[in-house]
């Protein structure tokens, strides 16, 4: 079976850069950005993307909830 | 296919939901208190119960909950949403009303008010966020407060001597005959926040059976209060708070 | 002699500290002084402030609409105390995470690249003693000794060891400063 | 005659709460008062109207009780009696600074501490002045008979509403406890969901429907300048209260050349000492204010031009005579009789006060 | 030189406590002045000199342990923001019923309810008049400087006990969050039981000893005779002090044409204004009342003779101004002006207030 | 030998201790504070405490207590006894603190001082009346009122829907680790008194060994809020009070 | 027409009920009426007492010093109320336990041996209306119509069949009541 | 073993005849005397002296306190 594949969108400038997602996710696709947000923190970023399953960990244990996720099913991709 | 193919071209599987406001929360990064609100925000929508939902929200960093969750809300003084919730239930008994309150909130200055609504088995949710201490004046001790934990009010760690006992309230009120529903959950990862959905959702269907009091704790983190970042927070919850407050359901009745 | 100034910052940069190292530095020259913080619910990360005022005669009001001089350590702070300069004075900021610079030109605009300097000297505790640096070049009101003093009055004994950091940080910053705006 | 009842004050409270269509009650026993709930559990009225009545586990779980009921645009009520009413007191600041409309009853009695069950009216500066903190007000009703118990039930819950300040009936042991004549007030129904809205508009907490934003009540404002906003939509109100709804009730003043002042129980009292006083020849009338705030305050400065002074008789160490001095600000004596502790002083005592402290002056 | 401190309001209360020998504090946190008990817990005294420090489960909890710690002859207290002394109302009614000595803080934050937790001075009437129910009064001081907040500990303590009144601190957000110079008290000694004794006498709940009777603490007396007796007794109390205890300071008023009166943070505001309006000519001086009770009536009411007007200014919506108003009794024109909600008014807004209200009418 | 001779000449067995006054009690006949109070006089009599115990009275027909016992004391406000023991107790350390408190203060408003005072493990021996109302106000319902009890405000009978459960305070404080000592005894015959003093006891000496709180129920009459005869109300007692609140000792460690 | 009474006696007694059933009574006359109780924590067996004031004019103070009639049924009931009566005043007691029997000489005073009548109609229940009996035949100052009706209005309903034997009472009372000493 | 003989004294004037003792008692040696103390009371009395064993429970059950036992020992019995 073809894999699921995933992308995230962080809303920078509402991001706290606590990092929670970064730990919640389970296939370590995100990182702290090094530059800083309007608000001085280091934002999450999508650091591998290849790796992001659209599980959605990241974006219900973002405590500001403000991650937003797609996903490409398998059977998607095959049509494309 | 690259991320933005994916995001032009996948599926929406996430988005915050509609019961969220726009309003950035005033949380410290990392804070529970967020996650809780989407959590219970996910399953009033959910449920579709927004237009019939009450929420009760405590003197505590959470006494801004009105602010982000897109619902009627009554500002309690402290301790006593249980005493509002309590009215607000009899006289509109076809709402589905809910407190949320912190753990000085509930478990101190509000013990003998949550004690007697779930012993009144009033049919309402009662959500409590132990992170062990008080967030919101600057991290002083609560009743939750893990012995030899340090705060403001207890600079070198806590002690029985001095402090008493950790208290587990929810222990406490769990063999209430009144209270149909005990469980205590956390929000430190995606799963566990699934988890804890379920049980919110379990807690605002109890309340419209008329089944009596429905009791969620989560244990939270504090990290400002604790002195700790996000992560090592929830970290040091798993490790020192889990054993001393064990998740999973206490009672289902 | 009456100088009123406004530290503001995030939470973790030592504003509230530095306002009471310059307070107690105050004392050391004779002066009376006023230290009043911003204090609110906990919010770490969020934006506090200090304002410290030091004066030849007795203080009415730790609090006040305007400020000589305002010491601003983020862009929301420079956003706020910018505007409560009074006219004539001096705003002192640090750049690092600045998108919009101050604009005033009725004031004395000074700048030090504190944080970058805390990295040089290889310890981020002792940025605020950069600014502290930084405010003395640009308001001479106190003299080194006192700051000294005022720095051994408001540690704890157990950190007097880190005095001669301190007061190299200070050194440091009174040199990185530079003014870019005078009138 | 034939609706005429006998009944006690508390009693009568009870009765009419729920003639007037109140939704909820929620209380506290304690003496003097306790028979307000008690009548009420026995009329059940949750079989008859729907109205709520729960027996609060303590004085401060009542008052909050009454903070989210009156959340929910309803007709709340709670009823206790001095020592009761100090635990509630920052409720009653919460309803303030909240602007929610209910209803409290104070039946008085002796202090401080536990105190005296006897009737007293010690707690004037508490309920006038703020017995909370904060600058806030209740409309305050002074009853001095059982048929004023039933009407300021009704009129209590009326102005509250109106402005939506909570309105405080305070009474004593003795119109708490006395059986008088009274006439019922007729039988309103509960207001529904919707003449709620109609007639108080739609702030309250029903749930945030589609068809509007979240209602949200709050007395919280971390800024100092939106709590200075509050404050003064509050002041805006207090005065518009003092400008339209003062109340008070002369007797024998027209021509009086002194004037006693007294509320509640001792206005009784005092009538009797106005009426032998007249029967000696002497020019003594009364004024009683019923509202204590919005106090009378204008009415007795019309006064002052009149009469040669004033005194004030309370079951108290000399409470409202402050704000009798303030409105009459120097123009004329303002003396001062009081009993203490449960005493109600009798109407020759106050006689004798006055030949003292002010006739022969 | 070397004895002096920066320190904050709230950190001095703690200090001033420990070093005047205080036996126990009982607190509950709420901003701002959650910093007494956290540097009362920083300095932990029961390894020094033995006192005892608890945070309770809530203010009525640590109101009721300062009760049981003064039933025991001990020098306790509490402290607490205005919200936390709404709830202890009913304890310090109880606290006064009893004639029990022991020290309250009050650093006030905005109000109604849950207001906001910037500085204020709208628990005045609470604290002066009556918060609670009954007949009854506080030793309240006013600080205007930390110095004040170190100073007021031990006089508080020595007035209540000397009259065994609770004394209260009143102050606000602005004296105990800011830092200012400081010289701390010289430590004293807690006292023995026998000291407690022979310094107060023995009335404090010790334990029966076989050579002497039983020391009952209360305030019940069920018979109105025995309560009316208390409250005489209360009454002459405060008679006294209102004879002995008056304790006031003026500014520039000697030749003063017009006097501000101000108490705590705004007279420290008032001072500015004052020299300003010096400068411009204006004979402008000050009175600043530093016990609110006993109020300095007398004093005030001699300058009614000599100034053209007052102006009081407050942070409230006018709450001391009537005590002014009864002390000058219509003699002179007493104004006010006040800010709301956690905002200190400016030297400059108070001269045009002046300017609006007093000099130009 | 004849009743006149035998006292004359016989050995004197019982009489009244020297801990209690010779005023009047004001209770009404048959009224269980009465003998609570002489079991606690007695105890104090035989551990030679008298100059060494501090009682703490509350608000309830007790309220008067400080008539009879002959040791220092204090009157608490409603329910805020333990509040009171606690800083006694804590200021005193040598001194015997006890509190002495009815249903309705100590369940009911006093419920979160209670609690608390337990959990902190105060050394202090709290002693809990119940007579499952509130005698002193006239009879109204308290949280210990049993299910379908008449009383002032449950004219009809407490309902489960309307009031609640009754509530087991003793059951719920039991377990708190701040807690050594908690039993539940009558005082309605000599045999039960006797086991009560024994009780008592045991809670005074464990205050002095610092081993925590003792908490000692009486299950108690109210015959004049009961409108029964005392000595059917001691049967009522047994017959319906004791089914729901077991005698016993639930904790002694 | 003005009449205060004090009525005393132990709670068990029907004290109250009596007061409310004269007030009442009162109201039937088409008098002004006020009805006091003395009120405490609850003390069974203990005495307890109502003030009743019938006037023809607004009452205002429903408690007073001195009483025209006191009615006492216990022996602590007369020894605090003897000395309320006012000169020329009327005292009614029932003798049954009393040990020291009234002594004033400048009042009326009747006995009437109610616990012994209420024996006799077979109803403890009534022993409050055969007091009533005696009051209105020492003092007649309502009428029976009037009282009946009071009765009437102060039972609930489903006692309403009682009123014949209540009536009956009253009318025992009268008869069995005798003036002891007259002024 | 001769059986002990008991007596108590009741202070009838503070008797508020509740009837606990004669309830607690074990002999049945206590009933209600048909007069009334001055406060109204039937007070409680020996009927049956004889069946006085002075156990003491009737005091220690009197919430009054009002009773006070006295007990000849059986071998003081026998010396009499
Ligand atoms: C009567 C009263 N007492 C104290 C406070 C101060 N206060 C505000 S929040 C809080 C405790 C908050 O702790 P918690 O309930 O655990 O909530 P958290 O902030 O940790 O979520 C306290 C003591 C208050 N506002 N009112
Ligand atoms: C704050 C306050 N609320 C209420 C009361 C009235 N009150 C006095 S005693 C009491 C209850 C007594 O019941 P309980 O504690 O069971 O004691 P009991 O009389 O049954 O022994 C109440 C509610 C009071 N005095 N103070
Ligand atoms: S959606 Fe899942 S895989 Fe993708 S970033 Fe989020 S947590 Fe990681
Ligand atoms: S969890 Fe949310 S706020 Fe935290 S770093 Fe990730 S995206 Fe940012
Ligand atoms: S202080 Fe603690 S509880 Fe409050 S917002 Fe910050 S992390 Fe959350
Ligand atoms: S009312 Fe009840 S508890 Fe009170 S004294 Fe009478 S019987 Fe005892
Ligand atoms: S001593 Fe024993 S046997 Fe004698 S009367 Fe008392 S209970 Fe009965
Ligand atoms: S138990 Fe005591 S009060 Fe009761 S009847 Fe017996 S002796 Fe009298
Ligand atoms: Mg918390
Ligand atoms: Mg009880």
């Amino acid at each position: 079976m073809a894999k699921v594949k995933g992308a995230v969108v962080v809303d920078i400038e509402k991001c706290k850069g606590c990092g929670i997602c970064i730990d919640d996710c389970p296939t370590d696709t995100l990182a702290f950005e090094r530059a800083v947000n309007g608000k001085g923190y280091h934002y999450a970023y999508m650091k591998a993307p290849e790796l992001c399953i659209g599980c959605s960990n990241c974006a219900i244990s973002c405590p500001d909830t403000v991650i937003t996720v797609y996903r490409v099913k398998p059977e998607r991709k095959k049509t494309s | 296919m690259d991320v933005k193919e994916i995001i032009a071209k996948g599926d929406l599987v996430y988005e915050k939901t509609k019961v969220l406001t726009d309003k950035e929360m005033h949380y410290c990064p990392g804070c529970t208190h967020g996650t809780v609100h989407k959590a219970i925000a996910e399953v009033i929508e959910e449920m579709g119960i927004q237009e019939k939902t009450i929420g009760i929200s405590p003197v505590g960093c959470s006494v801004f909950a009105y602010e982000y969750l897109h619902i009627d809300w009554q500002q309690a003084a402290h301790g006593r949403a249980p005493a509002l919730a309590t009215a607000t239930k009899r006289l509109m008994p076809e709402k589905y009303v809910f407190t949320y309150q912190g753990d000085g909130d509930i478990a101190s200055i509000g013990c003998a008010e949550a004690i007697h609504a779930c012993n009144r088995g009033e049919n309402i949710l009662m959500i409590f966020i132990n992170n062990g201490i008080y967030g919101m004046t600057g991290g002083q001790m609560a009743p939750t407060t893990l012995d030899g934990m340090k705060t403001a009010t207890s600079p070198t760690g806590r002690t029985v001597e001095q402090n008493g006992y950790t208290l587990d309230l929810t222990k406490m009120i769990a063999p209430l005959p009144g209270v149909c529903y005990v469980a205590r959950h956390s929000a430190d990862t995606a799963a566990a926040t699934r988890k804890l959905k379920r049980a919110l959702k379990k807690g605002f269907e109890n309340s419209m059976k008329n089944k009596g009091t429905s009791f969620v704790e989560v244990i939270s983190t504090c990290n400002s209060g604790w002195k700790m970042s996000p992560v090592a927070a929830n970290e040091w919850m798993r490790e020192n708070m889990f054993p001393v407050f064990p998740l999973g359901t206490i009672k289902d009745e | 002699m009456n100088e009123e100034i406004i530290i503001a910052g995030f939470g973790g940069q030592g504003v509230l500290s530095l306002g009471k190292i310059i307070a107690y530095s105050g004392i050391m020259e004779g002066k009376e002084v006023s230290w009043m913080p911003s204090y609110g619910p906990e919010m770490r990360g969020g934006t506090c402030n200090v304002t410290v005022i030091i004066s030849d005669n007795k203080i009415s009001s730790p609090v006040v609409q305007r400020v000589d001089t305002a010491v601003v350590l983020n862009q929301q702070a420079l956003d706020k105390f910018e505007e409560e300069v009074k006219e004539g004075g001096t705003l002192i900021y640090d750049p690092n995470g600045i998108t919009r610079h101050p604009e005033r030109k009725d004031i004395n605009i000074y700048k030090v690249d504190a944080a970058r300097l805390a990295v040089e000297l290889g310890n981020p505790k002792i940025y605020n003693m950069i600014i502290m640096g930084a405010i003395l070049k640009a308001r001479p009101i106190l003299n080194d000794e006192n700051v000294e003093l005022g720095l051994k009055k408001s540690l704890p004994e157990r950190h007097h060891k880190l005095i001669p950091l301190n007061m190299e940080a200070v050194k440091s910053g009174s040199k990185g400063v530079e003014q870019v705006h005078s009138i | 005659m034939s609706d005429v009842k006998l009944l006690k004050g508390n009693e009568v409270i009870a009765e009419a709460a729920i003639r007037c269509g109140c939704d909820g009650y929620f209380g506290y026993p304690i003496t003097p008062q306790s028979e307000v709930m008690e009548t009420l559990m026995e009329r059940a009225p949750w079989n008859t109207t729907g109205m709520v009545v729960l027996q609060a586990e303590s004085e401060v779980a009542a008052i909050n009780m009454v903070y989210g009921g009156a959340c929910c645009g309803k007709k709340v009520m709670t009823s206790s009696s001095s020592p009761g009413v100090s635990l509630k007191q920052e409720g009653i600041s919460y309803l303030c600074g909240a602007e929610l409309p209910c209803l409290i009853v104070n039946v008085q009695r002796g202090g401080p501490g536990l105190g005296t069950i006897q009737p007293s009216q010690a707690d004037y500066f508490q309920t006038v002045k703020g017995g909370g903190h904060g600058d806030y007000k209740l409309i305050v009703l002074a009853p001095n008979s059982v048929q004023e118990m039933n009407d300021f039930v009704d009129l209590g819950f009326e102005l509250s509403f109106k402005y939506r300040v909570p309105a405080m009936i305070l009474s004593d042991g003795m119109i708490g406890q006395m059986m008088e004549k009274v006439t019922l007030s007729p039988k309103k129904p509960r207001r529904t969901e919707e003449e709620i809205i109609k007639e108080d508009g739609d702030w309250a907490t029903t749930g945030k429907t589609a068809d509007r934003e979240q209602n949200v009540i709050t007395s919280l404002a971390l800024k100092a300048e939106e709590q200075e906003a509050t404050n003064l939509r509050l002041q805006a109100k207090y005065k518009e209260i003092q400008e339209n709804e003062v109340r008070y009730e002369t007797y024998k003043a027209d021509d009086a050349e002194y004037l006693l002042v007294a509320f509640g129980s001792c206005s009784r009292i005092c009538s009797k000492t106005v009426d032998t006083a007249r029967e000696d020849g002497i020019k003594l009338g009364m004024i009683r204010p019923i509202t204590l705030f919005p106090f009378p305050t204008k009415q007795i400065k019309e006064f002052a031009k009149q009469v040669k002074g004033f005194m004030t008789v309370e079951m108290n160490a000399g409470q409202m005579v402050e704000d009798v001095r303030l409105a009459v600000n120097g123009e004329k004596p303002v003396e001062f009789y009081g009993r203490f502790g449960g005493i109600i002083p009798s109407p020759e005592e106050i006689r004798v006060a006055l030949e003292k402290q002010l006739f022969n002056k």
